[in-house]
């Protein structure tokens, strides 16, 4: 099973970048784009979490009780853990943005609002 | 001993604690001193860093003293200690005009939350160029680019939203492009330490994930460094963004992102990836070329906006740095290197003259700019030596880089000599576009200022002038007595340049 | 099993993905993106990160949608039938799945025990935090110690963007394009069921918040998560009982202090590292005892974290909710 | 004993599986939103609480049980309100009942 589906979360991971990175590239609304942000930037999770994983592993909380016990590698995890909050930070400001640029032009769609610069 | 032991995280940390303080203090005064004293008190540290560096090769600092792979470890060699200077230097010339620059700009009921965005800022690219962590280096990267996106969001005209927005867009996809290059070379050799990595990655044998894991890191940061094709977002990001801001993001954030690229391409990937000269000068050096000429075309054709005529020139610089850098040489990366010093000098001129012409928030355009020589004589005068010095006319700063660049050019035996000619090429469009805004500053009348306005002397306050004349002659001392950023830059080059066995 | 289980959950993922792709309502989009996060911390818990999983659900489906809807409120929330540059996106999503999936193919397996990220760092961390500073959950130690540095500058980027939001969205709201707000500011005072039972869950989610918050050492858990949970709690309580109540329970100004001094608390525990002989961050110091120091000082930053973390979270969502209720 | 335990949570296994089953259906295939929050509440409350049981039945006797008893309870009260807000808002929005509104059809044809 592991052989076959061994670089599976890798795909998925390729796919869901792409899936991300089409969104923010092709779509035009605001809102939109930061949604396909925040997809694109938890794809690199996964690509994260996917290596932190040993076969038998468990998390790694130690277990005193149980000798021998395999861990999955902590460091990953706390890299994602600081990259899921620059994720939020960033949606955050992102979107405060966007409703600002609603304010001002009255759409959140770019290619309007970059129309109405060049007027 | 002690107090030389901290100096590499004071450069972080100073602005950091400075930063929550500011936002506690209501009063827009009392918020603009602190900040101003937390960055000068940062580019103290920065200048006795560079002292500090004649008789060590580097000063390494583990952070909770935990031992280096396992902790995070500062490193600062010369190259760091350069930019550093550059970051430190541009902040605090920004902010030391910011509170007169920012009236008409950023209301002062907010000017505290701004002011400390901008140290964020500072603190955020202090941390990138002091850090020796492949993982630390992006945490302060966002840390730096999310403040910088506030300190561009504060322009008083709608386009700084929309062209914040481009940025955050841009600049987030780098980060995580960025992102995806580490974990890729982190799940090959299990380290996130840059001097272990340079070790342990020649050990890896199955190289594909490394190369990627190099393109991504390049691509990333090409787009945070605005390298030709991915510059889009810099115009308007430079050209909205109130006028201080603007001295300061132009100054040092494309160069703290070329830092970066720099130190991986060359101390990562260099002597570990096969033929990675050869491919990373096949790659960079057209590019660079592309960007020279395209660019400064383009800041001649840019007829509206000066701080856009700049901002494009600004490309063009960024081109030069990489060709520089592609060259691959130690002449070749000096001159890179020097010239980012000295073009943020030249630029950080140029636009603290166009915040004083644009004084009270207006919009820098060539109308305004038209007859600044007889109102504002002074402004004027820097404006042409940062205009000379974007030439690189002998006796500026900007000479020097770009005969460093020319030299290293033309030691690659006749194919160099070759790539000499788009040098000249874009230093005579340069020459162009400067000429044109200096023209329209002495000679032309706008219409509106020849019923309402008669010419009179109009300089901006005494704190913007003073500023403005240290930076003028700034580019004059630097253009005659360069002996201390090229030191730095021929160490930086050599330490990137060095094989990895060769370091211990 | 688990495989199974993990490749189901997988595909679900690319579908959701694709679902928020395509969806026009922006409000659908939303609602997907939250599902899709949920998804996603399942996906990390059956690989073993429990702390992450934790950290997605709470802010890829709390936090994030709370922020998306708030947005919304205040946009439009239908979608323009697109007319961006699908063939320049196309191609360039094209470059890079060949460039992924060019690395995938000498990417160690998943699970490989033999793989290079478990030889060299990894391990000392799993064998050395027992003695060092003796917390069984070494995700905490790496985070607040070993890599305390970076959980320093993360817990910036959360301030930067506290400090972001309140700046972006203090303007005067612009009356030209101002159409009447959808949210009403009297929260849903009129709605008896979720008033009570919101009620009743406010005070558990907040208490679950601080039990997560001091018991990370020993579990999942820490300051991040402690702090979105108890701004998750304390959003509710605003969403039930109206924005303005909220902000006379919790003031601004305590939200700012809040904000600033959990800065302030993590970088002076750093500072008196340095200033009691050791260096920045170093916390065996901080006590006679290492490990006591250890532990005083991880207390103290994740603390620190958790203060920052939920001001600002409440920070932003009352900028986006007064933004909606101001006429 | 455990025999007697493993039996009967595998029974509540299955008829919860057969109560989560039948609302994913009854989602699919019934005509209105309203009519659809009939089987989705049969999956968030009586699916998921045999689930939990049988859960709790295999549990060992100690804070795993505690936990688990909380999310039930915690179940308990939000998926009936949630219920509540989703009808309610939908009701605010104007959404019609299938049967409420035959003569708008009829009037369309």
């Amino acid at each position: 099973m592991i052989e076959v589906f061994g670089l599976f979360n890798y795909w998925v991971f390729a796919a869901l970048l792409m899936t991300g990175l089409y969104t923010v590239i092709a779509k035009t609304n605001l809102v939109k784009k930061m949604i396909g942000l925040a997809m694109f930037q938890s794809a690199v999770f996964l690509l994260y979490i996917t290596m932190d994983k040993v076969e038998g592993g468990t998390a790694p909380i130690l277990r005193n009780d149980v000798p021998g016990q395999i861990y999955s590698n902590p460091l990953p995890q706390v890299l994602i853990l600081t990259a899921i909050v620059v994720g939020i930070a960033t949606l955050a400001l992102g979107l405060s943005i966007v409703v600002r640029i609603h304010e001002a032009y009255g759409t959140i769609e770019e290619d309007e609002a970059a129309k109405m610069d060049r007027e | 001993m002690s107090g030389l032991t901290h100096l590499p995280i004071l450069a972080v940390v100073v602005p950091l604690l400075t930063a929550p303080l500011v936002a506690l203090l209501r009063d827009r005064t009392l918020a603009w001193i602190a900040a101003v004293a937390a960055s000068l008190c940062t580019l103290a540290v920065a200048i006795t860093l560079v002292g500090a560096l004649e008789s060590v090769e580097y000063l390494a600092y583990p952070l909770g003293s935990w031992p280096a792979p396992y902790g995070i470890e500062l490193r600062v060699d010369a190259f760091s200690a350069l930019l550093l200077l550059i970051v430190t230097g541009a902040s605090s010339a920004g902010l030391l005009i910011a509170r007169d620059s920012l009236v008409g700009e950023v209301g002062s009921e907010r000017q505290h939350l701004y002011l400390t965005a901008w140290l964020l800022a500072v603190a955020g690219l202090a941390g990138i160029v002091v850090s020796g962590d492949a993982f630390n280096i992006f945490v302060f990267l966002e840390v730096s680019s999310l403040a910088t996106y506030v300190l561009i969001a504060g322009g008083p005209r709608r386009p700084a939203l929309t062209a914040v927005f481009n940025y955050l867009i841009m600049g987030t996809i780098g980060a995580t492009f960025y992102l995806i290059g580490v974990g890729l070379i982190y799940m090959m050799t299990g380290t996130l330490n840059l001097a272990d990595m340079e070790q342990r990655i020649s050990g890896v044998t199955e190289l594909k994930p490394i190369l990627v894991a190099g393109g991504f890191i390049t691509i990333g940061l090409a787009l945070k460094a605005a390298i030709f094709p991915l510059h889009a977002w810099l115009p308007g990001a430079y050209t909205h963004a109130p006028h201080a801001a603007t001295v300061f993001i132009a100054a040092c954030s494309t160069k703290v992102a070329l830092y970066v690229l720099l130190r991986f391409d060359f101390f990562i990937f260099q002597g570990n990836l096969p033929d990675h000269e050869a491919q990373f000068r096949v790659f960079a050096l057209p590019l660079a070329v592309v960007a020279m000429l395209v660019a400064s075309a383009l800041a001649i054709f840019e007829r509206r906006n000066l701080k856009r005529m700049l901002a494009y020139s600004s490309i063009a610089h960024v081109g030069y740095i990489v060709f520089g850098a592609a060259l691959a040489t130690q002449t070749g990366l000096t001159a890179g290197i020097l010239h980012m010093f000295n073009h943020a000098l030249a630029k950080g001129t140029l636009f603290l003259a166009a915040a004083s012409i644009g004084l009270g928030g207006a919009a820098v355009t060539f109308e305004r700019l038209a007859g600044a020589g007889r109102r504002m004589p002074i402004t004027t005068a820097a404006f042409v030596v940062g205009g000379l010095g974007l030439i690189g006319i002998p006796g500026t700063a900007g000479f020097v880089g770009k005969w460093y660049l020319v030299v290293g050019a033309a030691e690659l035996g006749p194919a160099g000599v070759l790539m000499v000619v788009p040098l000249l090429v874009s230093s005579v469009l340069a020459v162009l576009y400067v000429w044109r805004a200096i023209e329209v500053a002495y000679f032309g009348s706008p219409d509106s200022a020849r019923s309402s306005a008669p010419a009179v002397r109009a300089e901006a306050p005494l704190p913007m002038l003073a500023v403005l004349i240290v930076a003028a002659a700034a580019n004059l001392w630097f253009g005659f007595l360069p002996s201390m950023p090229l030191t730095l830059a021929e160490r930086a080059a050599e330490v990137l340049l060095t094989e990895p066995d060769q370091h211990k | 099993m688990t495989t199974v289980f993990g490749i189901f959950l997988l595909t679900l993922l690319l579908v959701t993905a694709i679902g928020i792709v395509r969806a026009k309502d922006l409000f659908v989009a939303v609602m997907l993106s939250g599902i899709y996060s949920l998804q996603i911390a399942a996906v990390f818990f059956i690989l073993d990160a429990a702390d992450v999983a934790l950290t997605e659900a709470a802010v890829g489906a709390g936090v994030a949608a709370v922020l998306m809807l708030g947005a919304l409120a205040l946009v439009t929330r239908e979608e323009r039938p697109a007319t961006g540059p699908r063939r320049l996106a196309l191609a360039v999503v094209a470059l890079t799945a060949l460039l992924v999936v060019y690395a995938t193919f000498d990417q160690p397996r998943l699970g490989d025990p033999g793989a290079p990220v478990h030889q060299h760092v990894a391990p000392w961390y799993l064998a050395e935090t027992a003695r060092l500073i003796d917390v069984p959950n070494v995700v905490t130690a790496i985070l607040a110690s070993f890599r305390g540095y970076d959980t320093l500058g993360e817990l910036f980027v959360i301030f930067t963007a506290g400090i972001g939001v309140m700046f972006v969205l203090a303007v005067p709201r612009d009356a030209r394009n101002g159409e009447e707000p959808s949210i009403d500011s009297a929260g849903l005072r009129h709605h008896l069921i979720p008033r009570v039972v919101g009620r009743l869950l406010v005070p558990f989610i907040v208490l679950f918040g601080l039990y997560v918050q001091f018991h990370g050492d020993y579990g999942p858990g820490g300051g991040f998560q402690a702090g979105a949970l108890i701004a998750t709690g304390l959003i509710l309580h605003a969403l039930i009982e109206g924005e303005r109540a909220a902000l006379r329970v919790v003031h601004r100004n305590v939200l700012l202090g809040l904000i600033a001094g959990g800065a302030l608390l993590y970088t002076g525990v750093g500072i008196a590292g340095m200033l009691l002989g050791g260096r920045f961050l170093d916390y065996s110091v901080l006590r006679a005892d290492p490990v006591a120091g250890q532990h005083l000082g991880i207390l103290l930053v994740e603390l620190g974290v958790g203060m920052t973390v939920t001001g600002v979270l409440l920070t932003i969502f009352h900028a986006f909710a007064a933004r909606a209720s101001v006429r | 004993m455990s025999l007697v335990l493993d039996s009967a949570s595998f029974v509540l296994f299955v008829i919860g599986g057969a109560f989560i089953f039948t609302g994913g259906l009854g989602v699919l295939r019934m005509p209105d939103l309203y009519t659809r929050m009939h089987p989705a509440g049969i999956t968030d409350t009586t699916g998921t609480i045999l689930v939990l049981a049988g859960c709790l039945l295999q549990a060992d006797l100690g804070l795993v049980t505690v936990k688990l008893a909380a999310i039930l309870v915690f179940l308990l009260l939000t998926a009936p309100t949630a219920a509540y807000a989703l009808a309610n808002a939908a009701r605010l929005a104007g959404v019609v009942p299938l049967r409420a509104a035959p003569r708008r059809e009829d009037a369309a044809r």
